[in-house]
């Protein structure tokens, strides 16, 4: 059914975007080895957990994968306590990774820990299971969906520990999701599904840049551009970021000069404009050249915009009128605002 | 006629027996019929619920063949250096268990059906091998399987007749069980200490079904 | 395994007893016990499921039988201690229909008409079962009560159902009904059915038991006999 | 002894009606007490499984004692106009309903425990009654309970001896039944027609049996 | 547990927020008559429900509510088709309010139609869920969180048909999920639910505007406007908007002048400047002053923005940076130029 070839990087997020029944929970049961009718070949890390060739298959309990599943799939003969506990009893305490304290701390778990599985919220499910599968101490960590039932604010606290534990776990992810910025936050490494099909796959940045995708995500079109810190503004909080398409301002990171950094930029945050702007709240205004223009829809066009010596691009959204009052053509200068930039760590 | 009260122990121990056994070996059999792709699954539960049909007298007598000395089981059986099995404890024990197999095993079967596979596939994750989430999720979710399944196979046990007298030959402190006793007490016409025996036994049985079932409300699994 | 072993007072006898028996061997055991400090222990059943125990190894050491045929079918196959094998009682066949006085005679109640139910134990397999049935082709009643005739397996439940008053008569064995009203029911003549012969044998297992020969010694001689008539059972 | 084949039939009725009898009645009885919040659901239980510890004979002789034309029920209910329950086919109904009545209310009971309470409240918010819910959604979902009731029920019966020989007096034609034919074979010695009526009986069943399995996993509903 | 007072309008969606854990399923529970622990008082259109001072309390199957639950709660043992037609069929013709046809074929089920349900995806088993309630035709529709699990731009798809069946249908619905932005689209009213308790309740717009609410839903702060269509400009396939505070350029809209429109404006979409700006993509340019400003982190500032005359406002989020060199003050006049106007209906 599922017809597939991917390679994502031994390290870091991989993020799996496809539209409904795309195949993404199937792939990662296949990971996982929960599915028996999965063929083909499964290594990881240089293991082979899977090759039908040479008859190998690992079972699932000695992959080592966490699995956050899309339903959570807790206990429910256990307590919140006795399912987070579950994975964690199974690993030697030599081999954990992460801190009991920590991970129940972080996802706002010690007042529901003593409570009944049926009696949690949708929200309360995920996180317990979110905790549950980190508490494990996997070698290969699959998302799917884990943040979809919670609040704006739970999710980005969520997120933010999320990024932190995993820099420092070091696993490998692959975390499937229908949101761009929960994606863009994590992921180093980008895989489009297509009716079971890999319809695009490689760096964040490649594959957000592309046009058919970036038409496809709609209002979430955007990309991601890999920069340095150059300077920080302590007085107003902001930090100042090079970027192969120029200095960009951003919320202040309290880190070194000079480390690596990656910021989001959506089409939607991104005007452009023919003169220099005085007086504006915008802080970001790049001089960049259009390279191809696409309409979206009988209103809007998105633009591409790049820059001499390099490959990576911006998006901007505009509607069909900017374009004409502009005059924009393929090989015009001009200046594109940003509105907003998010950081992604 | 006095009443004996080894007539008590052996049955207690032979149910007691017989419902260990079954759900020990009934278990894994019903585990195996839940997780089991093989063809021959639909033969293999057409033949535990098989003895059933027969009258336990009848079945008994065919045990008694069989595992006699000459039958085809029990020869073998005691060539191999096995102890008699007919007219012992043990024999009645075999035969009991074969009876009241159906009563434990589908009772089983059905719980672990009812298990979500996508709870042990999330076990497996966490690091549980095929027993150990067998034993830790399939098990405490079929909790309530458990208990029909013990209930039913050890009163069915109490109550069973034909198989033990035949298999056990009713002798005195061995194999003589309460509901044989209760019988001939009836057929000899003792009514008054046949309806104190009957009476105690289900007052008895009463307190000590009421007791388990009401523990086990407490104890029951939230339903998702 | 077997435990004949002896005791200090005597040896254990393993006796399997025919169910229609039963009450009569109590007595009887009681007695012999007492007299020779020997110890009677009794297995109860139908006489063909003992037969088919004895066949398949049953540590019985004497069979006290309902009828003859499976005595003599295990002396034939080498079962028993040879020349073991006698007439240990004679069942009596009797009407039993409570609370009917029968004045007239019982046989005028078979043929009034107003019985739904007569019990009788089943003629294949219970030889008071056959008896009844001798007696009602006799009276040439058979052909008209066969369809009213509800069988037990033998008479202990065929006087269950009298009983309980849902058959309202029954052929039961007169030794069930020691403790009974003798207006509730009549004693079959003897020469209206062929003879209920039980017949008691040594087994092979008991042929060394001393207790075993004893206890049919016993029943042969006058004590035992005395129960026996007492119960309601004739003696050859 | 020559076979008489309405034996079949009584029994293939009897066992007929009593599973339906059983079913009919036990999955009220078993769906009450997966809902009830009673303080009697335990004793109620309790209740059920009882039949089962008393040997069918002397559970037998009870009934008739019970049901006969002077006995409390039977009085009564003869009293109403009711039908002589013993020795007729109804009461030899009774009497199975009674003794098997276990085997069926509690796998359905487990059953019904299993159907997921958030499944019939959806039922409900689409505008289905309780009645309603509980034959679209409980019952479809109970599915393998009912087979286990059914196929334990059915089975109990056939091979069920002693309720049935009592209550039903073993008139020919009436209420003789295989199981008892079965019986008196090997008890008259007649061997070879004992082990011709009990094979087929075997064959028979396992046949049914295979049948009734392998179509039910063709017709399994998904697990979630 | 819950001690929750609502008042929702008798037509129209209600959106539900609150963090997770908040009561928002344990209340939609309650009001379908699921939940027998609910105590108190439930009138839908002046019809009583629930009254526990009168021991009145309607079952749940004659309230006619049709409920989207969190988890789907799909029936295992029928397909899709027949798990779609339980409601239908329990509906008189008569009675029924949409075709099978379109519900079907809106939600793209055609394919699924025969389908065993174990072997739909997360997003799958949402929009059949989805169908299902609505083809029972409900008098009143509780919706919980019910696209979390659908991608982009089937959610797009989903919520735009949504929002023209339900004005069709015009039956009130009670409408959560955690993202603001489907929420404005469908909802006129807007109940915050915190700890078990309303937080705050009222019109979109005034909920919206009020800046603690803004500041927990972080990125998703904004507000919306209520307008009329002022005229076309076809060449462009673009529609100018009047509203309180000023006229807006928005993405052609086939209705006739005079129409009431409803648009959303983010705060991270609004820029501010002292002066007109000429020569850029972005359209709308509105003069506003200054109201309040509150600070939102150490680096950014939400701005509040009105107009002589009208209570309606603008929030516009821009970096204390900008704040300090725009010299900005309440009292203080300003163009606020607005990237991207979402329209709501
Ligand atoms: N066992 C199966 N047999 C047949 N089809 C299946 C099976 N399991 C899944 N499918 C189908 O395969 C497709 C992929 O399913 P999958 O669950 O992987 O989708 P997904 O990408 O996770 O979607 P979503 O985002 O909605 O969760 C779906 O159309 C689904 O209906
Ligand atoms: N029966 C119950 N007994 C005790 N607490 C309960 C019960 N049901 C729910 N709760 C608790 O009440 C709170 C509200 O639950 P509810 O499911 O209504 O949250 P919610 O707002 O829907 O959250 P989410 O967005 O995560 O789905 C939660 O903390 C939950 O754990
Ligand atoms: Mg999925
Ligand atoms: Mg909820």
């Amino acid at each position: 059914m599922l017809d597939t070839r991917i390679d994502a990087p031994g390290r870091g997020v991989t993020g799996l975007f496809g539209a409904s029944g795309s195949g993404k929970t199937t792939l990662l049961r296949g990971i996982a080895g929960l599915d028996t009718e999965t063929h083909g070949l499964v290594q990881v890390n240089d293991a082979t957990w899977q090759d039908e060739a040479a008859g190998v298959f690992l079972a699932p309990h000695e992959r080592g994968v966490g699995y956050v599943s899309q339903d959570a799939d807790l206990f429910p003969h256990l307590s919140v306590r006795d399912n987070l506990a579950y994975g964690f009893r199974r690993v030697s305490p030599a081999r954990r990774r992460l801190e009991w304290k920590e991970v129940v701390e972080w996802l706002a778990l010690t007042p529901l820990l003593d409570r009944t599985i049926d009696h949690l919220s949708g929200g309360e499910r995920q996180r317990v299971a979110i905790a549950r599968a980190l508490l494990a101490s996997p070698t290969l960590l699959l998302m799917d969906e884990p943040v979809s039932a919670l609040d704006e604010p739970s999710r980005r606290d969520v997120l933010d520990h999320l990024d932190r534990v995993l820099a420092r776990l070091s696993v490998p992810v692959i975390y499937v999701s229908h949101s761009l910025s929960e994606v863009a936050k994590l992921a180093a490494h980008l895989v489009w599904l297509t009716d079971g099909k890999v319809g695009d796959a490689g760096s964040v940045s490649q594959v957000l840049g592309r046009l058919d995708f970036a038409r496809w995500r709609g209002e979430e079109m955007g990309v991601v551009l890999d920069g340095q810190i150059r300077s920080h503004e302590e007085t107003y909080h902001l930090t100042v970021v090079t970027t192969p398409l120029g200095e960009l301002t951003i919320h202040h990171r309290r880190a070194a000069l000079g480390t690596p950094l990656r910021v989001q930029i959506f089409a939607r945050d991104v005007s452009l404009g023919l003169a220099a702007q005085e007086r504006s709240s915008i802080l970001n205004e790049l001089r960049l050249r259009v390279t191809d223009l696409v309409d979206l829809s009988p209103s809007d066009c998105l633009v591409r915009l790049g820059r001499e010596g390099t490959s990576v691009v911006l998006l901007a959204r505009i509607t069909r009128k900017s374009r004409a009052l502009l005059a924009l053509e393929p090989g015009r200068d001009v200046f594109a605002r940003v509105k907003s930039v998010a950081v992604l760590d | 006629m006095l009443f004996d009260w080894r007539i008590v122990v052996v049955t207690a121990q032979l149910a007691g027996v017989t419902t260990l056994v079954l759900l020990i070996g009934g278990t894994p059999l019903a585990w195996w019929l839940t997780r089991t792709q093989s063809r021959m699954r639909p033969a293999v539960e057409a033949l535990v619920a098989l003895p059933l049909v027969l009258p336990p007298t009848v079945l008994g007598f065919y045990l008694l063949v069989l595992l006699g000395p000459v039958g085809v089981i029990g020869s073998v059986w005691e060539g191999m250096g096995g102890p008699r099995l007919v007219f012992s404890f043990p024999g009645l024990v075999v035969g009991s268990v074969l009876y009241s197999l159906p009563f434990v095993v589908q009772p089983l079967h059905n719980a672990f059906r009812a298990v979500p596979p996508r709870l042990l596939d999330a076990a497996a994750t966490l690091g549980a091998s095929p027993l150990d989430r067998f034993r830790t999720i399939a098990l405490p979710l079929a909790r309530p399987g458990f208990l029909t399944a013990a209930t039913l196979g050890f009163a069915h046990t109490v109550g069973e007749f034909g198989v033990v007298l035949l298999i056990g030959g009713n002798i005195p402190g061995r194999t003589e069980v309460l509901s044989i006793a209760l019988y001939n007490r009836i057929e000899a016409l003792h009514y008054p200490q046949a309806h104190v025996i009957a009476a105690s036994l289900l007052a008895f049985s009463f307190f000590v079904l009421l007791t388990v079932y009401a523990l086990n409300r407490r104890f029951e699994t939230p339903r998702l | 395994a077997g435990n004949g072993a002896d005791t200090l007072r005597g040896s254990v006898v393993h006796a399997a007893v025919a169910a229609n028996f039963a009450a009569t061997h109590a007595e009887l055991a009681r007695r012999f016990e007492a007299r020779t400090g020997h110890r009677i222990e009794t297995s109860l059943g139908a006489t063909g499921q003992l037969y088919a125990q004895i066949v398949n190894g049953a540590p019985y050491d004497l069979f006290l039988a309902a009828d003859t045929a499976r005595p003599l079918l295990l002396e034939a196959d080498g079962f028993t201690a040879p020349g073991t094998r006698f007439t240990y009682a004679i069942g009596r066949l009797a009407l039993y229909a409570p609370g009917r006085d029968p004045g007239s005679g019982h046989e005028a109640i078979l043929r009034s008409g107003d019985i739904v139910h007569l019990a009788i134990a089943n003629p294949e397999t219970a030889p008071y079962g056959a008896a009844a049935r001798d007696v009602l082709r006799r009276w040439g009643l058979w052909d008209g009560l066969v369809n009213r005739t509800v069988r037990g397996e033998d008479v202990g439940q065929t006087l269950q159902f009298v009983e309980s008053r849902a058959a309202e008569a029954g052929f039961v064995a007169l030794s069930q009904l020691s403790n009974r009203s003798s207006r509730d029911y009549w004693v079959v003549p003897e020469d209206t059915y062929h003879p209920i012969r039980q017949d008691a044998v040594l087994l092979l297992r008991g042929a060394e038991n001393e207790g075993a020969l004893a206890f049919l010694a016993f029943l042969q001689g006058s004590a035992g006999k005395t129960v026996i008539t007492e119960f309601g059972y004739g003696i050859p």
